[in-house]
């Protein structure tokens, strides 16, 4: 079990030489000495350095309350960090102007820890909403959706408003939300945490397939099962710290 | 930008209706607000054009000596009429007065006893009429000082009531249709908030797929508007029925003040239709902004 | 009981302040709509009291035959006087109508003529007030038999056309005044149902836990009450301050009409706090129970 | 691993013998030929017979959209049953006078799977609201509350808002307001989606503790670790119908 290296450590280099970052086109996400502060005073994250090369596949792992979300909503900008520098696709984000934002939000597909579907929408309508309002002529709109439920398995369901859905189901209509318009990075938090083993499984082979097309995945979750079968790069949290980071590695520590 | 137009329009749309109690509560309340609107307006005009009416009556009688020859009445007539404050001078001799009185006399239903009289114990008098009722003071102080003159009738105090009293009207009326006007802002500006406050959540969704923030103002900004020209269709149409009868009732019984209200109509549907739209489409915008600023 | 009623009273109390936003607006709207109805219920009352005025200034004027005896004139007043839809009469001698009419023209500043006259060209009168404008025709027709009434003033049609006018006016009144209360029932009912629309998810979370339907009724009812309490006090607070200097202005403008207007206050006063409370908690009871029958 | 028998086949007896059933002290939760079909159409419980003995802990297993909302649903009588009786400690929801539903529903804790949670409520407060809007006096509650909140692990972020609380707090937070008014029956549906493997655990602890203090627990699930380690009884949905019911039983069918 290697610990995980620096992808571009000349990057990160670079990062604290200058105060704005250069892009690369080797890393997607750079995470440099980043520390977030809620207005409450809470200390979600601490001193984080993450690199994600393009097209790796990384657990976030760590138990609750530890930042993985935090970290997450930092990715699109939902937050912005106290400290250090957030790098999403060559874009610093804290320096990023606020018309430049939806640009990149749009390289990224991400499932919320809490679904955030719209109630009065249908499936159907929630998975084409994110299409629609980022400007995708409607022809292109329905085939790309039909699509995605197809894969989720909810082609039965697009009629239905998330109330009338299972909880593993809306799970999935956030998912092929997030999928639905061939985003270059996947952010899914938790996305199988109301799912059962099979779709579960279902789910990741999913993720998989897509991540050998080159887009970069990073996926927080607390199914040990899973993590631990498919020996990816497991970043692990604690107290908003990075504690571990290895290639390869299982859901718990190996000693 | 065609496409972006469309759809923006059909979000705007959609949203009106898929929020039908919102859209509808919004659209009444704009209704109700605007017939509110319209009324005070519509009443404020017919004060101002009776207010005018009053004011026009207001005249200067100056009352000319007998001795007086006709080149001197003329004469005064002239200059009185060259006086940029007044509007029309009109001579009225002794004879004149005299018939007017006694028809005024038999108009009451009184009997007449001039017929009594060996002689005509009324003055010739001329009547001024004036542009600005304001500007009296002037006018009787240079007719007074003319020889010819008699008396000027005081009419000053009553003036001064008149003037004071149309005055205050005028500005009850104003501050009326002012506080009228921005109940009716407030109202429908909170109501379309109200409405947007119940979609935070869409905004945040839209803004978390990284929707631009045009693709989510815009749409908002036109149900707004949507809102805005439905309530003034509907307050118009409804307007439109009502003014009629209601027109004709005020024509039988009003007809003393023959008041001149002709281009109320259109300025009362552009009030609405203005105030519609005006505020539907900024009520929604100023809503949305406070979405978008984060 | 005594905990139900505090702890009702308690989340009354926090939701209003915990939605502050939608509670200011509710309390604001009703603040607006209150004060729209109370000045169009003072307006209507000053209306009212302007046209009973008006009313009481009909009166039937019966001249009487210069032949007349005093006994005969005596014997017409009491016969009038004890017809019941007589209120007052009044008997004018020759002598008085002549020093009337001297008064009267030297009031209007015109000049004096009777001093030409050899005789009383006037005739005497009995000016006849009436309880209800609309009786007159009785009354005329009583008077204008009998043989020492010269003429009666043939005042048929402008009595008509007032009564017709105020009948109108105090019918527009009323409806106006209706409309304008619908207008602020509907809108506060409104405002008060979205403000619950916008907590449909904690009364949902409450029946799932158990709480009993009076549980949750009753702190939405009282904050509605709340609201229109607030909303009410507001209004009354505000009216207070402004109608000293109105009422003083009105006296000083309007001092022609002396209107009785003694327990306007008090009914405005009455009005306000009972529209406040009861569509606050009406309004409050009915958005509540669409969510409690499920 | 034998097949679970219906802890008293006379109740069942006597349920097909006469319409309205027969309160008896033993079996907390019973379910007679129940079928329940949305308004949409869509049938999520086909003719499910389930009897709950008093004390009982029982996983509700099952692939996403087999029923087990549904049939939570249905025991606190948020849904009623198109078909069949639904008894709950004697009492018959479908003849429940609108007026005793209340009571019903204050013998049950239950942890919704979307949490459900106040979002202008503090994690406090939100807890607290169970207890107040049942009629709690107030110097009950702030003990009670303060306990729970320990037992949860949520005492550091009592005065937190649900969206400054990660999923896993929100969800503890379900759990918490569940278990505050010392409830006769939980009900829990997936109350470890979020949870990281240690809390999980801890909170199965808790519940087992619980337990034995003779409170029934019927539990809706995916984690087939839990469920396989504690060797309790299972029933497995699919489809809507109770396909296996078993006591001892691991997460997958052991053929
Ligand atoms: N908006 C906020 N304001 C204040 N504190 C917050 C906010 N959001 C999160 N926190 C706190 O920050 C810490 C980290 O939260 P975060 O959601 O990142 O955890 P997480 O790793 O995703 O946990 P979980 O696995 O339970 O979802 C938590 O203790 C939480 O209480
Ligand atoms: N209100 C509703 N109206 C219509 N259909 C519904 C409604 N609620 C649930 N359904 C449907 O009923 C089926 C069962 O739903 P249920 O929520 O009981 O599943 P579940 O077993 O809890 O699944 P999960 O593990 O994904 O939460 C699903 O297919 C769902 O689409
Ligand atoms: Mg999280
Ligand atoms: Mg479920």
């Amino acid at each position: 079990m290697t610990s995980h290296e620096p992808a571009s450590p000349s990057l990160l280099g670079r990062l604290t030489g200058r105060s704005r970052p250069v892009r690369t086109s080797r890393d997607v996400v750079v995470l440099h000495d980043v520390s977030k502060r809620y207005p409450n005073g809470r200390l979600a994250l601490r001193d984080v350095d993450l690199v994600v090369p393009e097209g790796d596949f990384v657990f976030l792992v760590g138990p609750s309350g530890a930042g993985k979300s935090t970290l997450m909503r930092l990715l699109i900008r939902d937050e912005l960090a106290t400290q250090g520098h957030v790098v999403v696709d060559g874009n610093d984000l804290a320096q990023l102007k606020r018309r430049a934002v939806p640009k990149v939000r749009r390289k990224i597909g991400i499932v919320f820890q809490d679904f955030k579907l719209l109630p009065r929408k249908t499936v159907w309508e929630n998975v084409a909403f994110a299409l629609e309002v980022t400007g995708t002529p409607r022809s292109r709109i329905r085939p790309a959706v039909d699509r995605v439920l197809a894969l989720v398995g909810l082609t039965a369901q697009a009629e239905q408003v998330p109330n009338q859905l299972s909880g593993g189901e809306q799970q999935r209509t956030a998912i092929a939300r997030a999928l639905v318009h061939d985003p270059r990075i996947i952010i899914a938090d938790e996305p199988t945490g109301n799912l059962d083993p099979v779709i579960s499984w279902e789910l990741i082979q999913l993720l998989l397939r897509i991540n050998e097309l080159g887009v970069t995945i990073l996926m927080a979750t607390h199914d040990a099962e899973v993590v631990t079968a498919l020996r990816k790069r497991v970043v692990a949290l604690e107290e908003g710290r990075i504690i571990r980071d290895e290639l390869g590695a299982t859901y718990h520590r190996e000693d | 930008m065609l496409v972006f137009a469309l759809f923006s329009i059909r979000r705007a749309w959609q949203g009106f209706w898929r929020n039908a109690l919102m859209s509808l509560a919004a659209t009444l309340t704009m209704v109700l607000m605007l017939t509110l609107l319209a009324g005070f307006f519509v009443l404020q005009n017919v004060l101002l054009a009776s207010l005018s009416y009053v004011e026009q009556k207001v005249e200067v009688v100056a009352y000319i000596e007998n001795t007086a020859t006709q080149e001197q009445v003329d004469a005064l007539v002239s200059q009185v009429q060259a006086m940029p404050e007044v509007a029309s001078v009109e001579y009225v001799s002794r004879d004149q007065a005299l018939a007017n009185f006694r028809a005024q006399l038999q108009a009451q239903g009184r009997p007449d006893l001039t017929a009594n009289l060996d002689q005509n114990p009324l003055y010739a008098s001329i009547n001024v009429k004036l542009h600005d009722p304001a500007q009296l003071n002037t006018v009787v102080s240079a007719i007074h000082d003319d020889p010819i003159v008699r008396s000027v009738i005081n009419i000053q105090a009553l003036v001064d009531r008149v003037l004071t009293f149309t005055g205050i009207v005028r500005t009850a009326g104003v501050v009326i249709l002012g506080i009228v006007g921005v109940i009716v802002l407030f109202i429908i500006v909170n109501t379309i908030r109200l409405a947007v406050v119940a979609r935070a959540e869409e905004i945040e969704i839209m803004r978390l797929v990284g929707a631009s923030d045009a693709f989510i103002r815009w749409p908002f900004v036109f149900e707004g508007a949507l809102v805005g020209l439905f309530g003034a269709l509907i307050t118009l149409g409804m307007l439109a029925l009502a003014a009629d009868p209601l027109s004709k009732a005020m024509v039988n019984f009003f007809n003393v003040l023959p008041i001149e209200l002709g281009s109320v109509g259109r300025d009362t549907a552009a009030l609405v239709l203005g105030t519609g739209l005006g505020v539907g489409v900024v009520g929604a915008w100023v809503s949305v902004r406070t979405y978008l600023i984060r």
